[in-house]
Parts: structure tokens; sequence; C-alpha cells
């Protein structure tokens, strides 16, 4: 009996071999490697090698747990991009002398950065991508960019605001968002720009860090340029992601006269944060929260009390860059609503990838890689250019939920609505 | 009243009971007496439906009770006072009380049941408001029978109530048994406590291994000599 | 020579109590039957001699040792077995498993198990199982089940081997070779405590019979003693008859 | 720092009344039916959707969407219990626990992945416009939301102690509890008894899921957390004892609070579950039940 | 018998044989990764089955020794401890842990037991998070290579299997599942119960550590908090019952099953398949509470039911025959 049964388990393991061996349902191109002796093009007649079907790219997305909403929103910037470019046929790609359309394979992670990782390989190996698109939130980042470097695959991410794993000497990780020293420093100077009467500022600060690699390190810089900038850091305390009660925190910032506060919650965090703030009666005139306001549903689940809550976004749909206008009709028919916050950089990204390739004129990863680095153009989100450490030069917009809608208030130049201060 | 036809018991594969063929007439005491392990509990929870007989035919009033839920037996009139008495210890003796008439029938007479029921025990009067688990066994007996009785039934069957009880209220108990059969109570009683019971009954049937092995007028069968031998060989 | 002495030994439960001063011995080689009726207090004493219950006080010795409140298994491997009133046996393994477990921890355990095996084997032919060695309990009949409770504690080489309720339900053919069964085991040189319920039971193989009622020994003597005695006959059937 | 402390005392307690209402259900169904439902927290989840959906869309209070919270749930609580549970009903107790275990965990799967479905994995929550009223006793401060869990779980402990101690389906339910069999033989149907608390159980996961959505804010994924606290403070307060889950989850809120005021908030999660496996070595009864139990 | 055990004895080294190979013909990392994912799963499945399967008890806190084991080898790897001695000490780590919560664990039984390994799971769960909430990074990351990472997994499955194999055969295995089987009854025998499901515990927690500890080498970047969380005790056990717990192939085939049909899932019906999943490991729970393994041996009794229905109708058929022919 246990030797039929052997017999099962051996059939069993044979049809995981078979399954493993046959590839997945969605018919892989066999994507041939860019020769390396490319011809020199001439006039006349250019003998092109067969070009791929599509360019293969690959991501890796939170659609579901708690970075759900985040990433919900970086896959529609991503789709529109994509949907975008191939209407027009592709990028051209020099070397094939056509324009070939991008595909993107993308997998959810359930927020998990193991299952994020294993995505990523699986992508990588299956589809032979050319390029990886980020997930959201900088500690998924954090897992996946190590595997964009392992497998040398340029990698572009937004929604993550995380310096430091830029100074790990990645050389494939591309990230054009504000990092967390720009968000520190432009909360104080976009506050002192904003309220130019020094006694109408606030003074006092309360810093709710969270325990994250992440948090520990924005919670720092903001610590550090505050003093600088005019300000005391009052009340500085560290909680675990996924608390749910910050009734001691918001006391004891209450019993230090705090009135600003600064933080960097996940969106549920942010939402019990502002609720028992106003539950136990502390009314700080300025609030940020880097993260948590990035949801959609923020103005519906927080109602008064999330209004007039300010945070760095990356982007905003008010912004006047171009192509905004064509993203938000589009966002308008499919969600009922402007394009969210992290739409339009991740509508960027797929941008600064198809210039990159067309630049590169190859499907080669490093010629691609290098394409990138060295990008210097307007997207959706503005003028982008990549530091060396992969960091981007791009606008920081402050942006401020009022009456259940996120308005952008600074720089002043973008601006779509006045800054509400102090906090009603 | 009640008549058993052929019964054979299983207990997953294995047979508890063989055959058995017994009746209990209105008005009766019926005794079933036997050793420990002769399949005496068994009978009874397969009566009141707890346990399903794997052939034979079960009949009270008329119906065709054998393959009804316990509760629609007990609300045909049978009540069982089951082993140990099995008291809701967590609760109060009143609540015990009314919990005996759930059935609808008995729920409309509840209170003048009640007051028989106290009238037939006086001591669980005293005690309504306390909590069942901190009864004596006789009182816990008492409770167990007074609450089999709220439900009104026309046949109560008892397992086993001098168990555990010391001999002057096994007397007692015997006493108030009686008691109740005067009243127009039928009942069949499941007892090793041999004399009493036999004393007692009209009729009994000896109950050995799972099969019926004797039968006869109550205080016939004390005599009998398999009675002696199946206790003390 | 006293294999087993019990002295003053009492247990309660909450108020009450179970076993009340109890005094009793049992010598080398005897089988003595334990009878009384429903909650007299038989198994409980049963439960406190193989340490399943710790006695509130008293002593119990065994073999010159005090072995009052020992964990269980160490009471077996001293040599002391036991079966359960209602059989207890590993539901999913075959009969020769069953024994086999006993043969390995029990007494004198053998950690090889071929050789364990082996032994099982015999004990299973001593009870007459032999033939259902590789048979699942779950399809093993009442009769067998109770042999196979029987070979397992044989199996753990007691010196006293306590039988609780053995011959509930069994009919008189089965009794009868139960009762040979013992006898045959009495040969290999191991003392018997039968616990039963019913005097007819104990009174073919028993040397000696002790009698329980609420907790206590009310009588104490030779079967044909026993079956006579005024008490024993007023406990199971009533006054009257006595 | 005095009136410090008694804010945090008091915020602790008012969330602990939560605590005890999610572990309520889950202690009814287990005390009665012996079922460990481990996807009791997406009960709540469910519960919180339909409080926030009849808020957003119906412009119903969330308090006053209670009644039909419960309906929603005490119906789902009863197709739930003849679909899947009721197989279970009939295995011995220790597997039957279990197997609706793991049945449980197949159906959390599940319900997460449906309501991800349905409801987006968005944060969504309650914010009336009367949540950050509060009124102050002693420089404490008392906000109607975090107010009003006490208020609804003292309710519902009421309700739920006089439908259990003074009508007959809910002296059936406790008969049923103590023992079965003598149940059934005085005529009660125990098969309606199991169905009728499960539903019950799962009713009260609703009326938790509203005043987490109200206070809190609701996922698809949030069901193990809850059902986490819920099995924590069922087995403080005793399996199965109604108003001990009470006290189980206030003595836990107090402990969570009191370790954030002393030690950090970092642990007061930790310091619950501390708290607990001490219980359980020390009185594996619980705090509050009696040993036969 | 031993005709059977030839031929389990050749299909085991053809399956062994065969996945010693794959990696060298088959060059597709996610071939590999997929493969390692599944030897994980049976890795811990099969550590679970020890303790949950063979000795009863119902453990929810696996993920703890799974997570110690990791954090344990990573930690020292990382900080410059020589790998081999890194990865030993993940599993031993675990076995001390199992050693010091065992006594008091033990004492629980049943629903409490299986609560509270799962409070403890998550208490670590959370104080790993709050002391080291940095993300761990592969220290060597230019020269990661899979297939040694392949081997490693491959030869710890093996030896768990194997072990597994052992121990049930041995004195100490018959014990536990004595235990299980019914602690009265295996005590009165001579068991000490406690002891049995201390080595039980101390087995499982090793394997479940050397899992982890070969998680830590495999994973480039991951959270020292994230193997300690409950999915890493209840896929196992899922596994575990979906193959049929207390059987050596059980959890084996459990794990090939679950990764599998996780993955066509995903791959055919997308959005919905942790719904489907779901619903399929309800049903196996209820419908067959042996497993798959069961369904293989009601085939089997099946069959052999069958078979000899036939002989008997043949064998009538027969005696029909001869009447027959007298009647002739």
């Amino acid at each position: 009996m246990k030797a039929r049964m052997s017999i099962m388990a051996l059939v069993v393991i044979i049809s995981l071999l078979l399954a493993s061996c046959t590839p997945a349902p969605t018919p892989t191109p066999v994507a041939t490697q860019a020769p390396l002796e490319t011809q020199a093009p001439t006039a006349t007649e250019v003998q092109y090698p067969p070009a791929p079907e599509y360019i293969e790219i690959g991501a890796s997305i939170p659609l579901t747990g708690k970075f759900g909403s985040l990433g919900s929103q970086v896959k529609v910037g991503y789709d529109y991009a994509i949907a975008d470019i191939n209407a027009d046929g592709g990028v051209y790609v020099a070397e094939y002398g056509t324009k070939i359309p991008l595909r993107l394979t993308a997998y959810d992670d359930e927020s998990d950065p193991t299952k994020a990782v294993s995505n990523l390989e699986k992508v990588f190996t299956e589809n032979n991508v050319v390029a990886y698109l980020g997930g959201a939130a900088s500690g998924m980042h954090a897992a996946t960019t190590a595997i964009a470097e392992k497998n040398k695959v340029p990698y572009l991410g937004v929604s993550f605001a995380w310096w430091n794993i830029h100074q790990r000497g990645y050389k494939y990780l591309f990230s054009p968002f504000p990092k967390s020293p720009d968000q520190a420093r432009d909360v104080f100077k976009a506050l002192n720009e904003l309220v130019p009467t020094k006694e109408e500022r606030p003074t006092n600060i309360a810093i709710f860090q969270e325990k994250t690699d992440w948090g520990n390190e924005l919670g720092g810089l903001f610590k550090a340029d505050a003093g600088p900038a005019g300000y005391t850091v009052a009340y500085y305390a560290e909680y675990a992601p996924g608390t749910t009660d910050f009734s001691t925190l918001i006391m004891e910032a209450q019993a230090a006269n705090a009135d600003m506060l600064l933080g960097m919650p996940n969106t549920p965090d942010g939402i019990a944060i502002v609720k028992q703030a106003a539950e136990l009666g502390w009314e700080p005139k300025f609030i940020m929260l880097v993260r948590a306001p990035d949801a959609a549903t923020w103005g519906e689940a927080t109602g008064t009390a999330g209004d007039s809550v300010t945070m760095f976004a990356g982007w905003h749909s008010g912004e006047n860059f171009d192509g905004i206008a064509e993203i938000n009709a589009k966002h308008q028919t499919d969600f009922s609503r402007p394009a969210d916050i992290l739409v339009g950089p991740a509508y960027a990204c797929v941008q600064i990838l198809a210039a990159g390739i067309e630049k590169a004129g190859t499907l080669d990863r490093d010629a691609i890689r290098d394409a990138i680095a060295a990008t210097e153009m307007m997207t959706v989100m503005g003028n982008v250019s990549f530091n060396a450490d992969g960091t981007g030069n791009v606008l920081n917009p402050l942006v401020q939920w009022q009456d259940g809608k996120m308005e952008l208030v600074w720089p002043a130049d973008q601006k779509t609505a006045d800054f509400v201060y102090p906090i009603p | 009243m009640l008549n058993l036809e052929n019964v054979n018991i299983f207990y997953k594969e294995l047979q508890a009971i063989w055959s058995v063929s017994l009746n209990v007439q209105k008005g009766e005491i019926v005794a079933l007496i036997g050793p420990n392990g002769a399949g005496k509990t068994t009978l009874l929870r397969v009566i009141s439906g707890l346990h399903r007989c794997a052939s034979g035919k079960i009949d009270f009033l008329g119906r065709q009770i054998e393959k009804e839920a316990p509760e629609k037996i007990v609300e045909y009139g049978l009540s069982q006072v089951p082993e140990g008495g099995k008291i809701f210890t967590g609760m109060s003796v009143l609540e015990n009380l009314e919990l005996g008439a759930f059935v609808k029938r008995a729920r409309k007479e509840k209170n003048q049941n009640l007051e028989w029921v106290y009238e037939i025990f006086p001591r669980l009067a005293e005690r309504k408001s306390q909590q069942a688990g901190t009864l004596s066994g006789g009182e816990r007996q008492m409770l167990a029978i007074g609450r089999a009785l709220m439900s009104k039934p026309q046949l109560l069957m008892l397992d086993e109530p001098s168990f555990g009880l010391a001999p002057i209220l096994v007397e007692r108990m015997f006493e108030t048994i009686e008691k109740i059969n005067h009243e127009g109570l039928t009942i069949f009683l499941v007892e090793q406590n041999v004399q009493s019971s036999l004393e007692l009954a009209h009729r009994a049937y000896l109950l050995e291994n799972g099969r019926i092995v004797g039968e006869g007028k109550g205080k016939d069968l004390l005599t009998f000599e398999s009675v002696r031998s199946s206790y003390l060989g | 020579m006293q294999l087993l002495t019990v002295e003053k030994l009492c247990k309660s439960f909450g108020g009450l109590k179970a076993i009340n001063n109890l005094d009793f011995h049992v010598n080398e080689g005897e089988i003595v039957g334990i009878i009384g009726p429903n909650g007299s207090g038989k198994t409980t004493s049963l439960n406190l001699l193989t340490g399943f219950l710790k006695p509130n006080s008293g002593r119990i010795n065994f073999r010159g040792e005090e072995i009052g409140g020992l964990p269980r298994h160490i009471v077996c491997q001293k040599g002391i077995a036991r079966t359960f009133q209602l059989c207890k046996p590993f539901m999913d393994f075959t009969a020769m498993q069953n024994v086999m477990v006993a043969r390995a921890y029990g007494r004198k355990p053998s950690a090889n198990l071929h050789i364990a095996e082996k032994e099982s084997i015999d004990i299973l032919e001593q009870v007459g199982l032999g033939s259902k060695a590789g048979i699942l309990v779950k399809d093993l009949r009442v009769m067998e089940r109770k042999r196979l409770e029987l070979a397992r504690a044989l199996a753990t080489k007691p010196y006293l081997l306590l039988l609780d309720e053995l011959m509930a339900g069994l009919n008189l053919t089965e009794a009868d070779e139960a009762c040979k069964l013992i006898n045959q085991i009495r040969e290999s040189n191991i003392t018997i405590i039968m616990v039963e319920h019913i005097v007819k039971a104990v009174t073919c193989v028993s040397d000696r019979i002790i009698v329980f009622n609420m907790g206590e020994k009310i009588a104490e003597g030779q079967p044909e003693e026993i079956v006579h005695n005024p008490k024993v006959i007023e406990v199971y059937l009533g006054k009257s008859h006595a | 720092m005095l009136q410090s402390l008694g804010q945090n005392l008091v915020f602790g307690l008012l969330v602990g009344a939560l605590y005890g209402l999610v572990a309520l259900g889950l202690s009814l169904i287990f005390g009665v039916t012996k079922f460990l439902n481990v996807a009791h927290g997406e009960l709540v989840m469910f519960g919180g959707y339909a409080s926030f959906y009849a808020f957003s869309m119906l412009g119903l209070d969330p308090f006053l969407s209670i009644p039909l919270t419960i309906i929603i749930l005490f119906v789902l609580g009863a197709i739930l219990y003849r679909l899947v549970f009721s197989r279970t009903i009939k295995l011995p107790e220790e597997s039957k626990i279990k197997n609706t275990l793991l049945v449980a965990f197949g159906l959390s799967v599940i319900f997460q992945n449906l309501a991800l479905r349905f409801f987006t994995a968005d944060e969504r929550g309650i914010t009336t416009s009367y949540f950050s009223q509060a009124f102050t006793l002693g420089g404490v401060r008392f906000p109607l939301p975090k107010v009003a869990i006490l208020v609804v779980t003292v309710i519902f402990l009421i309700i739920l102690q006089l439908i259990l101690k003074k009508t007959y389906t809910g002296k059936a339910i406790r008969a049923t509890t103590q023992n079965w069999e003598a149940a059934s033989l005085m005529g009660i149907d125990i098969h309606k008894v199991y169905l009728l608390s499960f539903a019950m159980g799962a009713a009260l996961a609703g009326v938790a899921g509203t005043l987490v959505a109200v206070n809190y804010s609701i996922q698809p994924s949030m069901g193990l957390g809850w059902t986490m606290k819920a099995l924590i403070v069922m087995v403080l307060g005793g399996l199965g004892n109604i108003p001990g889950t009470i006290i189980g989850g206030l003595i836990l809120g107090l402990t969570e609070s009191t370790t954030s005021f002393f030690i950090s908030s970092n642990y007061r999660e930790v310091a619950g579950l501390v708290l607990f496996l001490l219980v359980l070595i020390f009185r594996p009864q619980g705090l509050f039940g009696s040993k036969e139990a | 018998m031993k005709k059977n055990n030839i031929i389990k004895l050749i299909l085991i080294i053809v399956v062994v044989a065969l996945l010693v190979v794959l990696p060298l013909v088959i060059k597709n990392d996610s071939t590999i990764n997929l493969v390692i994912l599944v030897l994980l799963y049976i890795l811990l499945a099969s550590s679970w089955n020890i303790l949950g399967g063979y000795t009863g008890q119902t453990n929810l806190g696996h993920a703890a020794f799974f997570g110690v084991g990791s954090l344990t080898t990573r930690l020292l790897w990382v900080n410059g401890v020589p790998f081999l001695l890194s990865f030993l000490a993940g599993g031993v780590v675990a076995v001390i842990l199992a050693l010091i919560i065992g006594a008091p664990a033990f004492k629980l039984r049943g629903v409490y037991f299986a609560i509270g390994t799962l409070a403890l799971a998550q208490m670590l769960n959370l104080t790993v998070g709050n002391i080291l909430p940095e993300m761990s990074y592969n220290p060597d990351l230019a020269n990661y290579q899979l297939l040694p990472r392949y081997y490693l997994f491959l030869g710890l499955t093996l030896i768990t299997i194997l072990t597994a194999a052992i121990l049930v055969k041995s004195r100490i295995g018959l014990g536990m599942m004595a235990v299980r089987e019914g602690e009265d009854a295996a005590e009165s025998l001579g068991i000490s119960a406690l002891k049995h499901k201390l080595i039980a515990l101390s087995i499982s927690a090793f394997f479940a550590g050397m899992a982890g500890a070969a998680f830590a080498y495999y994973h480039v970047s991951f959270y020292y908090y994230m193997p300690f969380g409950s999915e890493w005790t209840f896929d196992p056990m899922m596994m575990a019952y979906i193959g049929g717990t207390g059987t050596i192939i059980g959890p084996i085939i459990g794990a090939v099953f679950f990764v599998l049909l996780k993955q066509l899932l995903v791959w055919n019906v997308g959005e919905y398949h942790l719904i489907i999943f779901g619903t399929l490991f309800i049903l196996i729970v209820l419908f067959l509470p042996g497993g798959l393994v069961e369904i293989w041996q009601k085939f089997r009794t099946f069959l052999t039911k069958k078979t000899k229905r036939r002989k008997k109708v043949l064998l009538k058929a027969t005696i029909q025959n001869e009447d027959g022919i007298q009647r002739e």
C-alpha cells in the first residue's frame, strides 16, 4: 500500500516539475537578447533583427493588504501610461528599427515583502523583463530593490520617500519621488513661506515616529531640521506600525504643549491618530502626515478630523504640466474623480522608462539603466533628472485636505487652493 | 402505552441490545433491572431518541417514535430522568424546573405544574432560588424528577433514581415514585437496586448482556433465581 | 508475603468522601476481588493505586516502597498494570502495535522494537489474539478488545495486575473464557486485583474478596463467605434478602 | 501626570469594553457549540462595512443602523451555521474545536478576498458630525464615540443577559451549554439552539464592527487582529462566561493602556499577550472561569 | 511486502535523483525558486506534523520556531559569523526556545494549548518588530547564487523526512503516537506523556528552526519579524491537513498540492484564487478528514472490495453453471 502511495507522490512531483516547466498561460515571447555587435546603420539599407513582440516590464504591486490602497493607485498610473504609449505603437527601439509595445506583467504581493520578492524573481525568469516598476510604500521597496540589484534590472519606483536605501550603492534603482531630506527641509520652508508672520507659526512640534527604518530616517530628519528653521521639538515618540490606540502619545504631546504634528503613519494608523486627537481635544495648528492621507478614501473616512491635514504627495492632479489633463479625464471616467496622487508619479515612471529605452536604442538592461540615469525630461510630474544615488530631482508639492478634497497649496505657482491655517 | 418490538441497538459496530421486546401499560410501574453494563441505560436513550436503534419498532401511544427527535418524543408525553439526574448545575432550582416545562404543551400549565411538583417535593420549594449545583445528592435527584414532571408526561422513565443515595433517601425516593404513580402517572423504572424496585414495581424485566432473560410480576421476580444469580452467582 | 499494603487511604472530591480510611492488603500470588455497588469507590481506589489520582492521606506500599501519588507512568514501571473499565485501546493502531507500546515502555522494557514485536506476538498468543495481530483495533469485537486490553497490561510485565470490570458485558461463555485466562495469568506469577460490580464475576477465580460500600470496606473473606454475608446481600439486593 | 494617568485608564476601560464586545460573540458561540470560529474578526469586518455603507449611502447614523447590522449578520451567521458549521456538530469536542478552527480559517480567507472584491482595499471609516464632542469630568475627557462603546457594550450585555436569563429561548441556550443531552430530554431542539447561538454571536460581532468603524477604520484584512484580541479576551474571561468576557476585555484594555503609559506604547500589545500567557499558565480556566467549565 | 519495499525504495531514489539533477537540467530560476518554495513548505509541514500529527498537539505557534531560526542565522551571518555555524545555530536556538516554553505550554490542553502557542508566536512577532524594525539585506548580494541554496533546501528536506520516517518507526515514535491516541492509556503503560511531547516539540522546533535558517540564507531581503507571522504556522498546518496528518507522505503531498494549486489558481482565475482556494480547503476539512491520503486509501478499499465482489460473483456464476449443466 505504501508503495502505491509513493507512486502517487512521484506522480505529483513529476506533475509539479511539468507544471513549472510549462510557461505561464500568457504566451511568453522569446525575448531575444540584443545582439551586441550592432551594425552601424547605413543610410540606405539596414538589416534589422526580428523585433520581439513586446517590451516586457515586470512589477509586484500591493493590491491587497495594508498598502493595497496605495498600490491600486500606482497600478492605475502604470496602466494609463502603457496604454497611452502603446496607442502610439509603443516605444521606438533603434536596434530593431521599429516601435515595440510595452507589456507589464504585474502580480499582487498582498503587501507582503516576501511575496513581492518572489513575484519579481518570477517575472524576471519567466518574462525576461527589461525593467521593473516598483510597488508602493518604502517598506516594500526596501525588499524589492535588492532583487533588482541582484538581477541587474533597472528599477523605477514611486510612493517611497526612503532616502537611505539609495545610499546602499545600488546602481539600478531610480525613484522620481521626493525623498525624506526634501520632505523634512520643505515642511519648514513651506510653513515659513505660507505663514509669513513668525508669531502666527506653530512653535512646538510633536513627532510621532513609526518604528520602521523609513520612519526612523524621516523622524530624525524632522528633528534635525526643526531647530535651524526656528522650531522646537517638544515631543518625540516612536510607535509600532499597526498600533490602534494613540491616546497615550496624543496626551503626552498635549502635555508638552505641542501645536504642530509631524508623522508618517500608514493609512489606518493615520486615521486613528487624527480621530483620537480630535476626541482628546488636541488641536494642533498644523498637521503633516506624510503617507496616510495618500488614500483616496481619507476624506470620507476621517470626516472633519482629517480636514486640513497636509502631506507631501509627490504629485497632485491640479499641477499644470502637459498630459495631466488627459490623465484626469480618463480617471474621471473610470473612477469619477480626478487622478489620485500616486497615479501621476507612476505614470511618470513609465514615461521615463520609455524615454530611457528609446534613448538606449536597445533592450539591453545596462544600456537602459545608463539612459535612465542620464534622464533630463519633462513628465507629468514636471522636470525630472536623477542624482548619482538614483534619487530624483522633482517638484515636492504640499497638499492639503480641504472639505474632503485634496488641494495643492504649495509651491505658490502650482497651487489650486489657499492654505488653510491654522486648522479651524 | 409503550411497546418495544425486537429492538436491536449498536454502538459503532458493537451490538449492545439484542432483539428486546417489552411493554408498559397505562398506570403501571414497570421495572427494568439488571447488573452494570447490561444495556439498561442504552435502551432508555434509544426510547428517548438520543440514540438510534438499528432495527425494531418503538411505539408510544400509537405513534412510531423510533425515528423521532428527542424533543418531539418529550412533546408526545414521554419524559426521562437521566442517570445521575443531569440537572443544570449552573442554574437555579426554579430555572431547572421551568426548563422542564419547555415543551409547548406544558408551558401553559407551568404554574399549576410547579405547585404540583412543590407539593411532591416541598424541599424544592424551599430551595427554589438556590443554584442547583449546590444541592445535595438527594435534592439533585428530586430536582431531576421534578423537572421531568414539569413537562406533564404520560410516561415517566427513571434511570437509576437511587444512584448514590443514602439508604434512607432511597427508601423515600421509592415512596415518592409510588406516590406519583398513584396520581396516575405511568412509570418505567431502570434500577440496580433490586429489592426496592421489585417491591415497588407491578411488573419487571431482567436484562442481562443486552437480552431480556426474565420477566414477571415484580414480587415474583424477586424470588426468581436468575435475579439472584445475575448479581451474586 | 504482602505485595501491596494500603493503610488509612482517604480521597475526597469536593465535599464527597469517595474513599474513607481504607485498609487492605494483597499477598503475592493472590487473586483478590474487589466488589461493590455503583459509586462505592472501587474505581477510585484503583485510580489511587495506579497514580491516576493523588490520595489526600494514607499510605500505599508496594514491594516495600511508598507509591501513593507517584506519576502514573512511574507506577507502571514499578510493576503495577491496569485495564480500564471502558477499554481505552489506541484506536488507530493494530492489535500488535498496541501491545508493542506496552512492551517497549512498561517494566523491563525492550528498547529494541524487533524484540518487542516478537514478545508482543507471544503475549497476543497467550490471550488468544495471535491471529489478530495485524488487525486495526477499530475492527475488533468487544471481547477481543478486552483481551487486547489485558494483553497490553501483561506486556508491561507487571507484578500486580488491576482489572477494572473486565467481566462487565460478557455473556456466560465469554465470562468462562475470561476466568480461564485469568487463571492462566496467575500461573505466570502475577498477582491480580479484580474490580467488579457483580459478585458472580469474581467468585470463580478469587482467593479472597473485599466488599466496598460508600467508600469503605464492609466485608472481606473467601468467596463462599462473601456470597452469604448478610451485609453484602443487603447492599446488593436489599434488607429482606439478608 | 496624575490627570494624564486618569485619562489613560479611562481610555483603557472604554477601549477594553470594545474588546469585550468583540469577544462576546465568540465566547457565546464557543460556550454553546464549542466552535472555535477564528473567522470572527471577519464577521466584525462585515458589521463594520454594513454600517459604513448604511452611513455613506443611506446617510444612516451608525448607532441607528445597528439593528440593520444585527439583522444582516444574524442571517449571515445562520447561513454559515447551516452551510458549514453544522457539519461538525456531531464530532467529539476536541476534534470539533480543531475542525472548526480549520474551517473558520478557510472562511476567513474567503471573506477577506470577497471583501476585497466588493469593498476594495481602501481604508474606510465612519466619522459622524458629533464625533469630536466630549464631556470632561475631573479633567478627564470622555469623547462621545468612546463613551458610546461602553454604553453599547453594556446595553448588549444586558440584552444578552436578559435573553439568557429571562426568556425560554435563552434558558434553552444555557441548558444546552451545560448538558445538551439533558436539554434535549427537556424537549429542546438543540440544533435550533446551536443555530440561534451562532447567529446571535455573529450579530454581536456585527455590533462590534459598527463600533470599530466609528472609532478606528475598517478594511478587508482587519479580521485577524480582532480575532486575536477576541481569543485572548475569551480565555481571560473564562471560556463561555458572558460577564467574564466583558471584564476580561476591560482588563486587557487597562493592561494595554497602563503599559503604554508606564513602559512604551510599542509594547502595549505584547503586554496583553504576556498577561494572557501568564493567565493561561497559572489559571488555565481563565480569570473568571470555574474549573468544571 | 518485500517486493513493495523494493518498489518503494526505487521510487524514492528516482524522485531524489530527479530533484538532484533538476537544476542542472532546467536552468530556469523561477522553476528552481518554485521548487525551493515547495521544499520550504514540505520542511515546515513535515516538522509541524511531528508534533501536530504524530503526537496530537495542535501547535499554532510553529512560526515562532521558524522565525527564531531565521533571526538567529541571519543575525549571526550578517555579523560575520561563519555561515555553517550560524546556520546550525538557527536550529539549536529553536530547540532552546522549545525547551523553555515546552513545560509550561504542555500544562495546557486542547484549545488552550492551541491559542497559547498562537499568542506566543504573536508576542515574538511584535517584540522582534519592535527591537529590529530594520530590513535585513543580504551581505553579499553581488555573489548571490541560487544553486547552493537549492541544494541546501533539498538536503534539509531530505534529512527532515528521513528523520521523521526513522522517528515514527522507533520506540520514541511509537510512544509519541500512543500519547496521541490516548494519554491516559499511554501513561498507564509506562509512557511519560510530557517527556514524549517535549521530545516531539524539540524535534519539530529543530527542523522548523533549520527551515528558518535556510530561509535566512535564501532570502535577499526581509524584515526580521516577518518569519514570525502567523501565516508561517497556518499555511504548513493547512498543508499537513490537506495531505493527511500523522503520515510521512501527507505533508509532502499537501505542500506540493497547496503550492501548485495556489499557483495554478493565480494563473488561471487571478483575483478570485484565494476564494476558490479557501472553499476547496473547507471542503477537504469537512469531507476528507484524513486528507488526500485518505482518498487514496478509500480508492484502494473500494478497488479491493470490488475485486472481491467480482470474485464472489464469478464463484456464484460457476456454481450456477454447474447446476445448469447438471439439470441439462
